[in-house]
């Protein structure tokens, strides 16, 4: 009796689309219980905190909704930096791991290079991007996203290039024979063995990524020049002491990244759908 | 030296024509969209300045230097007469060397001055500490007078503190510093350091609910309800400049700390005169001076009780009073606005 | 002779002195031309002699101290937070992704969570950490923490999740205990992925630190880095204290390069059959 | 499936598989019937062969035995328990069909991993281990990481692992299939040696006829999609076998006879 | 080393072995020698087996042929050209020890791999895929991914993503041994149709005798530690080779020949 009980728990739990709902009801859920315990203060008393350093998200909803086509623009110039950030960082990490598994004596140390780049902290890359590009445009709108672009992708190309490169040399034992021995060329042994083998990595850095990407763009939109963007509009609201709107804004950086981190999970169970077997 | 000089030669020049008026100089700056300023609570007046002209409030972003005038990315820059007034024109090490061939426009002549640096803690440490506020006022206007009086040694004082500027440039901004604090906004002498001037503060929070813009429809509207009362108690200074002796009976707190609006330099000197002279000492208090200039802005500090006095421009403190903190000033020690608008001249000349 | 050179032209260190040099090269092409077309391209872009002068240069910036002494006095203060702040980091992320192998629901609910954590700035979490702590030290310490416990957790639990199903039949088929699990097949199993979070962790700590460094006008690099590109000291302190972040982070990186081929055997033997390789 | 119960004299019944169907699905969705119906006694003491094609479900059935599968329906029972509460008693060894030896460990370390599991002493766990790399004939190799041994010899780790324990019922999938003749022969004697003197219950699965007359009491002969059991032999050469009893004609007659119940069944 | 020429009809050297030997160092630091001083040549068109027990070498050898190792002295010749050269010819078809598949293709995809790769049109890879498929009775297992099939299964697809490419030079480390008596005995078949057809030169690792004999011209016996040569014997049954023959007097001659060379030169 227990045993069957077990067995139907465990069916259930099993179950295809129980999986996929639990997945996103799980956290969310979570979610919500988190959110009761903030609006009842419960995270106050927790944290010993006032509901001015953390307001309540009531107010915090409020002022979202209020102010609804601000907080678009500002979203909209903070997506486009993280997302062309993230996507071109990580292309570019990608073709230097792909150059340093494919050349890998010295590769190698092209790696290690790559990840010094990893340690100049944003607030120091984010000026010197902002000084290096004042020629790219006279619309400093322009010169602006161009600069926190680039501090974005040198942030994304360490954590892919890293994975990438893992990713990349880290075959089955004899897959490699099994190339050589059709004398298969270089490119073909990438694009037929290293590639699809990197690809479960490419989703580890991703996951890194994702939320690296936002955070910069918000920390260089402090030190932009043209004035816009999520992180721009926290620094100020926090400098004026109006942490209600700066935790909209910080609000409106978690749904960017959890809408970014969505797409990648969805991306990601659909091309390794068929991995996924066992 | 190389390009200071071919600098000036440009601009020696140029000198044959003539130099426009500040009106031009802004509606030109403004149509080519190069008008900077740091924002962070430091752009109402030039919004004002602007407004005033009719002008669409834009601004650029500066990012603490003046590389973006030096390139011309900007060429109305904002600056503060004892700070970046001083790197352009100075040359001196971390100068841009612009020497005259630089002009200004000032925020108190066009009579959209606001006030700037002042002290403030909560209300409630405010009521609980009476005495140990106003001791820490008059040891505290006990130094900016002494700061004043001898610029060269105050100057020297905050070098030794660990100022992170220059000798050269903290005695340039000492000297300038003292002017800000001992002349009015409309150039008239001051004596009774740290006085709240009726009319000028009321023009700065007139100005604040002008220009200050907030999201928060709850902040935005208390802001529009605010009277002087809200933000400022003058007594504690009153009393203060009374006192012959510093001596205010029972101090509640002896151990106080005050957090400053930036890096540690002569625009604070009078604090780390008092330090240094034993002002505080002999008022019978023990202070820490803490640098400003962080994340963790003067207000949110003073506001969480890290610590208990800050220094703070005026519409900072009256935004994150609208934002729900519960500020007040104390004393007012700037009594003119130090910002002012930094051009070249060859670029303005008709 | 042959072989004495055949051996450096395949030394690792020449690699890196190949590529440092690489970067050198165009750091400087591009310095002329800022040289050439820029009035302070000391801000912009100085030469690198110009940076490495500033390390020796004698004369005082700061309160009596030389740019050189600045980074180094600032530098413990830095490193040590970091240091303390990636320790921690290490230990929660381990943690972390331990519990999320444990239990699939932990993980379902955490994860999302743990990345969106990474998304509130410092500064809107600074004032609630402060708030906790009351100590702005140690504040910046947990920050730095949490900063870095992320790529850690993602990549042990990637580490976690690689194990072959036919290692889990082995230990289920000895009715081995949980923990037994834990201990003797996924936490040796995970190792060499853990390492390669550690790896991108460590330098992310040392920027971490430069960054909480901010909070407050202190001291430690980051105010020293940000004081000096406001002008209010030499701007090579600020190229200095880049450089030195740099180094350091690859310095860190390799050190856990070092201890990665000291744990663990596989790399050990791997290390073994290369020399062997050479030497043939 | 009538048993042929004069063959044996045990009585008792160890492993009880009873209408046992495994189905799995394949990435279409379509079932993939690998066990259809499987009902079968094993008896304590018994040294039972599963033999059958490639892909005809040997492998499921000793999965669904050691508890590492669920039976779609059916189920097995063992000494009357639940395979689950006998794998928690520590009461099977496995020998895969891969050798599953972990990379970080000596092949020594290796043998050792279940004994530090069960609890042994260090000495106890090194004298055990050492016996078994003298038994496959690896002492030399003890220290040596897997990645550095030949195929054969990785299967004879994993052989060497499972027998370390001294379980109550060993579970074998193709264990010598990547052996040479010699080092098989060897092993076939340390097997049956260690069977009759300890009467342990041995489930054995392999595609080699000759390997499971040899060894076994009975032969389980499976036939492919669905997997069927289509012929269950009875082994009955006598005990103690002798590497020459292969040469007689009765074992020539077995092997035939295994051969017949082969095609007849499922070809 | 002496050859029996008289057995071989073909006299042209095809794959020339000049005192190969092969050290490998074991994490000790101490050399263990996996192959010493082997020299031998295979002549064009021969079926070619290399015999010996577990960790004697097999692998090693043919990986020196097939130019995925380098010796530590010696070298090999094919054709008169380096392994290497050889290999970059695409002459090559190598069935490994484990079969290699990649877990990201479908079954089909897998055996299309080398087909990709030599730049045949996909009509042509799809056709002889569905070919190979049919050979190793794969072909309702196309679409499966390696994960969903047995051990016995992954091993055939190996075997067919070889036999796919038509290589001049066959290359086999026991393709079999996990296969079943029947499907075995349909690929021994299927193998020699193929050999004897094209008459491409086979090097076959095995540990079996009775493969060897019957498939093979000649059996290379290698004994252990380290690796020698202990003995070649022709293997002169009569081609094409049929089952009944493995139950003639000369078949048992020969695997106690071959046996007998063992246990002179090995054990
Ligand atoms: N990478 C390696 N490092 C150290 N020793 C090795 C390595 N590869 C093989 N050896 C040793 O070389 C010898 C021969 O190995 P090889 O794989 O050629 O054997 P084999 O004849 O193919 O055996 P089997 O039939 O078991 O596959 C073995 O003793 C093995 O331990
Ligand atoms: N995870 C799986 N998903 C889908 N089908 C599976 C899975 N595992 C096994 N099968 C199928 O079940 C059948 C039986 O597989 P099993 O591994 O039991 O065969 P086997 O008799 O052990 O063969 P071999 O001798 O080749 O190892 C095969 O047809 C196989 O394709
Ligand atoms: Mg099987
Ligand atoms: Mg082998």
């Amino acid at each position: 009796m227990i045993r069957k009980r077990k067995s139907i728990w465990r069916r259930f739990k099993e179950n295809k689309a129980v999986q996929t709902v639990s997945s996103v009801l799980l956290p969310v859920l979570f979610g919500v219980l988190i959110l009761a315990l903030w609006q009842g203060q419960v995270l106050h008393k927790l944290f010993n905190t006032d509901t001015n350093t953390l307001p309540l998200p009531s107010r915090i909803c409020r002022i979202i909704i209020d102010n609804i086509p601000t907080f678009a623009v500002n979203a909209l110039y903070t997506v486009i930096v993280a997302v062309v950030g993230l996507l071109v960082g990580s292309i570019i990490g990608y073709l230097i791991a792909v150059f340093a598994a494919t050349f890998q004596k010295w590769g190698k140390g092209g790696i290690t290079i790559v990840g010094a780049f990893n340690a100049i902290p944003i607030v120091a890359l984010a000026p010197v991007m902002t000084n290096w590009t004042k020629d790219i445009s006279n619309d400093p709108n322009i010169r602006s996203m161009f600069a926190k672009t680039l501090v974005v992708m040198i942030v994304c190309i360490a954590s892919m290039s890293i994975n990438a490169f893992r990713g990349l040399t880290e075959l089955k034992p004899f897959a490699l024979d099994l190339m050589k021995s059709y004398a298969a060329k270089k490119s073909t042994v990438f694009f037929k063995l290293r590639l699809p083998n990197s690809i479960p990595y490419v989703f580890t850095a991703l996951r890194v990524s994702v939320p690296i990407s936002i955070i910069s763009a918000v920390v260089s939109e402090y030190f932009a020049e043209y004035i816009t963007g999520v992180g721009r509009e926290i620094r100020e609201n926090i400098v004026l002491g109006q942490y209600p709107t700066a935790w909209a804004y910080i609000v409106v950086a978690c749904i960017i990244g959890l809408v970014m981190y969505g797409v990648l999970m969805l991306v990601e169970s659909i091309v390794l759908k068929n991995r996924r077997i066992k | 030296g190389e390009s200071a000089s071919s600098s000036s030669d440009s601009s020696d020049s140029s000198t044959d024509g003539e130099l426009m008026s500040n009106e031009e100089i802004i509606k030109k700056a403004a149509a080519d969209g190069k008008v900077g300023n740091w924002g962070l609570g430091n752009e109402y007046e030039i919004l004002a300045l602007l407004q005033k002209y009719d002008l669409p409030t834009k601004y650029l972003s500066e990012d603490f230097t003046m590389d973006g005038f030096d390139q011309d990315n900007i060429t109305l820059a904002s600056a503060m007469t004892y700070n970046e007034l001083g790197l352009v024109k100075n040359d001196y090490d971390g100068g841009y060397k612009y020497g005259d061939t630089v002009g200004t426009i000032d925020m108190n002549d066009e009579g959209v001055a606001m006030l700037e640096d002042n002290i403030f803690c909560t209300k409630e440490f405010a009521k609980q500490n009476p005495n140990t506020v106003k001791a820490f006022l008059y040891a505290s206007m006990k130094g900016w007078k002494y700061a004043v009086e001898n610029p060269e040694e105050a100057a020297q004082i905050v070098f030794d503190a660990g100022s992170s500027v220059s000798s050269d440039h903290q005695l340039y901004m000492a000297k300038e510093v003292a002017k800000l604090v001992t002349t009015d906004t409309k150039g008239n002498t001051v004596d009774n350091y740290g006085n709240m001037d009726e009319e000028a503060m009321q023009q700065t929070l007139d100005l604040c609910k002008k220009y200050v813009q907030l999201d928060d429809s709850s902040a935005s509207s208390k802001l529009e309800g605010f009277t002087l009362d809200d933000i400022r108690d003058t007594q504690y200074i009153d009393e203060a400049n009374k006192s012959t002796d510093g001596k205010f009976g029972n101090l509640e707190k002896t151990d106080v700390t005050i957090q400053l609006k930036w890096l540690p330099q002569a625009q604070f000197m009078g604090y780390y005169v008092a330090q240094a002279k034993g002002y505080y000492e002999e008022v019978g208090l023990k202070v820490t001076i803490t640098p400003g200039g962080g994340d963790i802005s003067e207000t949110t500090a003073v506001s969480n009780g890290t610590v208990d006095f800050g220094v703070t421009w005026v519409a900072n403190l009256t935004s994150a009073n609208a934002g729900g903190m519960e500020l007040l000033e104390i004393a007012q020690v700037y009594q003119r606005s130090g910002l002012e608008l930094v051009y070249k001249k060859d670029l303005f000349t008709k | 002779m042959m072989k004495t050179l055949t051996k450096i032209k395949n030394s690792k260190a020449l690699v890196t002195l190949v590529w440092v040099l690489g970067i050198l090269v165009i750091w400087e092409i591009f310095a002329f031309v800022v040289q050439a077309t820029k009035r302070t391209p000391e801000n912009i872009m100085p030469h690198i002699w110009q940076i490495a002068y500033s390390f020796i240069d004698p004369k005082p910036v700061s309160s009596g101290m030389t740019c050189f002494q600045v980074v180094i006095y600032n530098a413990g203060q830095t490193l040590s937070r970091a240091g303390q702040g990636f320790f921690i980091g290490m230990i929660i992320g381990f943690a972390l992704a331990i519990l999320m192998k444990l239990s699939r629901i932990v993980e379902k609910i955490a994860a999302p969570y743990l990345m969106l954590i990474q998304l509130i700035p410092i500064l809107g979490m600074a004032p609630i950490i402060l708030a906790m702590t009351h100590d702005i030290g140690s504040s910046r310490i947990i920050i730095a923490a949490i900063l870095t416990f992320y790529p850690v957790a993602t990549n042990t639990l990637a580490g976690l999740n690689s194990v072959e199903k036919q290692k889990y039949e082995l230990m289920y088929s000895y009715a081995a205990k949980q923990s037994t699990v834990y201990f003797k097949m996924l936490i040796p199993s995970c190792i060499p992925y853990f390492f390669t979070g550690l790896k991108i962790a460590a330098p992310m700590a040392i920027t971490a630190s430069i960054l909480v460094d901010t909070l407050q006008g202190d001291g430690g690099l980051g105010c020293m880095l940000s004081q000096s590109l406001k002008h209010a000291m030499s701007i090579y302190v600020f190229w200095d204290i880049v450089v030195f972040s740099a180094v350091i982070g690859v310095l860190s990186c390799s050190l856990m390069g070092w201890i990665e081929n000291l744990v663990s055997p596989l790399k050990r033997i791997e290390r073994k059959t290369r020399k062997k390789k050479g030497a043939a | 499936m009538s048993l042929n119960d004069n063959a044996i004299i045990k009585n008792d019944v160890e492993i009880a598989i009873n209408n046992v169907s495994v189905v799995f699905k394949d990435n279409q969705g379509n079932d993939v019937k690998a066990l259809d119906n499987i009902d079968f006694d094993i008896h304590k003491g018994e040294f039972i062969s599963l033999l059958g094609p490639s892909g005809c479900g040997k492998t499921t059935l000793l999965r669904t035995i050691a508890d590492l599968l669920e039976p779609t329906s059916g189920n097995v029972r063992v000494s009357n328990m639940t395979p689950k509460e006998i794998r928690l008693m520590q009461k099977f060894g496995i020998v895969f069909q891969n050798p599953v030896l972990f990379e970080w460990r000596t092949v020594k370390k290796n043998i050792e991993l279940p004994l530090e599991i069960m609890g042994y002493s260090k000495k106890d766990r090194s004298d055990r281990a050492d016996e078994m790399l003298e038994m496959v004939g690896l002492t030399k190799f003890a220290d040596h990481y897997p990645q550095q041994l030949s195929g054969g010899m990785q299967q004879r780790v994993g052989i060497a692992r499972a027998f370390g324990i001294r379980p109550e019922i060993l579970l074998m999938d193709e264990p010598f299939s990547a052996l040479d003749e010699f080092t098989k022969e060897k092993l076939h004697l340390d097997l049956l040696k260690i069977w009759e003197k300890t009467n342990k219950t041995i489930v054995f699965v392999t595609h080699n006829i000759q390997e499971a007359v040899f060894l076994s009491t009975r032969i389980c002969v499976l036939s492919p999609h669905p997997g069927r059991l289509s012929a269950v032999v009875d082994a009955d050469l006598p005990y103690p076998r002798t590497i020459d009893m292969r040469d007689t004609a009765h074992f020539g007659e077995l092997v035939s006879k295994v051969r017949n119940s082969f095609e007849g069944g499922s070809l």
